[in-house]
């Protein structure tokens, strides 16, 4: 198999570069880096870095009338459908989105905002015991892993999330989390309906 | 907090209401997800500030379901009754007159009440969020497109020749460890040259000495090849014929029967 | 989450079926007939065939000039990669090469610096028996053939190196490899670390 011999010879390298990008940002199953995307071209013929974040930005603006578009998240570019087509998408798959309980969304929450933390931690702070089950399915989710030991007895093990984490919430950074809210302000709104 | 529906009624009234069926209180009991929840909603329901709460009036409250569940014999998590503990003794402290010195060194059971419902409450508030950002399989969908066309290239591991070495030293170390075995050390050429000639044997057909020998190859050619056929005569692997005194010697495959 | 207020309200009917369906082709894991597709649409809303089609034959135009097209297969229409872009793809899915075991390797030296051998003989100075696997995988690299087979009870296969084993390493002849006096001493002082 030659490498790019169908490849039309008048294409510019700027065009060149846009166009196996958006082939292989297509075909990944998980998103891609700026560095992995160099990565796949020969040493010879690899682009700088530069030249493939213009290609990232030439495609998203390309993209931006169609039904799906290109989208920066934790672990990278991704192609996505865009939210006002979503709901047409949700019809084509028989089975509802999983929900989750208010357990595991509040373990996921306490190890979002307070990472690093042990299983102790957080049910200090939820007021009962944590199920096994919730981390149990929250690592195999690969939604958090464990970051490091406690060094204290017993060594438990200490949990932060992971980029896989934020790509499921469609999120690029822990920053981009809605703001726990401020003592202070909880305190003013002690009227809120909860 | 979700109002709390049986039969399709709504229970969210259930506090002020001292009948309720043991199946309503079961859900409603459920509804929380601990004491901390329990007392939150008792809170919020009053609408009051966590940070003034009326201690004694709350006490009061919490103490009524958890009696309340007692009485219906329903299973009650230990935390609830841990809190009901902790609760009692915040009550009983808030009444003793203060003891300013005393007081100081110990940390206020209130106050780590206060604190500990308001942890809860930022967390539970930040799960709600949580639950509301778009997320993938309900709102995000992702994009999938067919490289079935795509030839994939098989690709061989690599080796290279220090590898190898290493990995004959490890054989070498352990057979001379079971010393059974001497690995022979003649030039390898002659080894390659071994194989050579038994693969023209394989035919079964004998063949003459001489045509063994490529006189091209010069003198060191023929010493490997002679070489060679020494070695395989002497590993068993042929046989070197002469018919009669004089004749041409033949070379044939040994056939151990 | 409502069905569809943030489509452009301006947007026409044509073009709305359109990217539907542009999502939906980009989502599915399976290629799409014209009926699924209908399908997907609420019965009040449902186009008819011709609009379908005409909207697949507009984003099949649409695409034309993208590194990914739509293409109808025998089960239905699909959204994939171009050959001309395939190559990188397939560098996409390279896998990184494995490695071989360490059995591996110790029977191509033995077999190297000690043919012609039989199994057996391999066996005997490894002192562990030698996988049937592993003498395939070595046939099936080219690097070793078998040269005859000894004549002694059940005919067992000698093996040999081949050309292309020399041209992998780079050697005009077994002699080039490394001597094996010289590594006997080596590790007879063990000078070599293993």
């Amino acid at each position: 198999m030659s490498e790019q011999h169908e490849m039309p010879t008048f294409m510019g390298e700027t065009k060149k570069i846009k166009r196996i990008i958006e082939a292989l940002l297509f075909s990944a199953s998980e998103p891609m880096t700026v560095p992995q995307l160099l990565e796949i071209f020969p040493e010879l013929e690899r682009p700088n870095k530069k030249q493939i974040q213009r290609a990232l930005d030439d495609l998203t603006e390309e993209y931006g009338q169609q039904a799906i578009g290109l989208h920066k998240v934790a672990s990278g570019y991704r192609f996505q459908v865009k939210t006002d087509v979503a709901p047409w998408v949700a019809r084509l798959f028989a089975q509802k989105p999983p929900k989750y309980s208010r357990a595991l969304l509040e373990t996921i929450a306490i190890i979002a905002y307070q990472q690093p933390v042990t299983r102790a931690d957080i049910e200090e702070i939820r007021g009962v015991s944590v199920s096994s089950n919730i981390i149990q399915t929250l690592l195999e989710r690969t939604w958090i892993k464990v970051v490091a030991h406690k060094e204290t007895l017993g060594r438990p093990a200490l949990y932060g999330t992971t980029k896989q984490f934020l790509d499921y919430f469609n999120l690029t950074t822990l920053d981009e989390m809605p703001p726990l809210k401020a003592l202070q302000e909880l305190a003013d709104a002690g009227a809120i309906d909860v | 907090m979700a109002v709390i529906t049986l039969e399709g009624e709504p229970y969210g009234d259930l506090p002020t209401d001292l009948y309720i069926p043991p199946e309503a209180l079961s859900v409603f009991l459920e509804a929380f997800e601990g004491p901390l929840d329990l007392l939150l909603y008792l809170i919020r329901k009053q609408n009051l500030d966590i940070i003034n709460i009326p201690i004694a009036q709350i006490t009061q409250q919490y103490m009524h379901y958890i009696e309340l569940m007692r009485d219906l014999q329903m299973e009650l998590a230990a935390e609830y009754l841990l809190m009901a503990a902790l609760l009692a003794e915040t009550k009983s402290r808030s009444l003793l007159p203060r003891q300013e010195r005393f007081e100081e060194e110990i940390e206020d059971p209130r106050m780590v009440l206060i604190k500990r419902l308001q942890d809860y409450e930022r967390i539970k508030l930040a799960a709600e969020a949580l639950d509301e950002l778009p997320r993938i399989e309900r709102d995000i969908f992702l994009t999938a497109v067919d490289t079935s066309t795509v030839e994939i290239e098989k690709v061989q591991p690599e080796v290279n020749l220090q590898e190898l070495v290493l990995a004959l030293q490890t054989v070498l170390q352990r057979a001379n460890r079971l010393s059974k075995h001497v690995i022979t050390k003649e030039p390898l050429s002659v080894r390659e040259r071994m194989s050579m000639i038994l693969e023209k044997l394989e035919d079964a057909m004998p063949l003459s000495f001489g045509s063994l020998f490529a006189y091209d190859e010069g003198r060191s050619g023929v010493v490997v090849t002679f070489l060679a056929v020494l070695e395989l005569s002497k590993a068993n692997l042929i046989d070197i014929l002469q018919l009669e005194p004089f004749a041409a010697l033949s070379i044939s495959k040994r056939v151990v029967v």
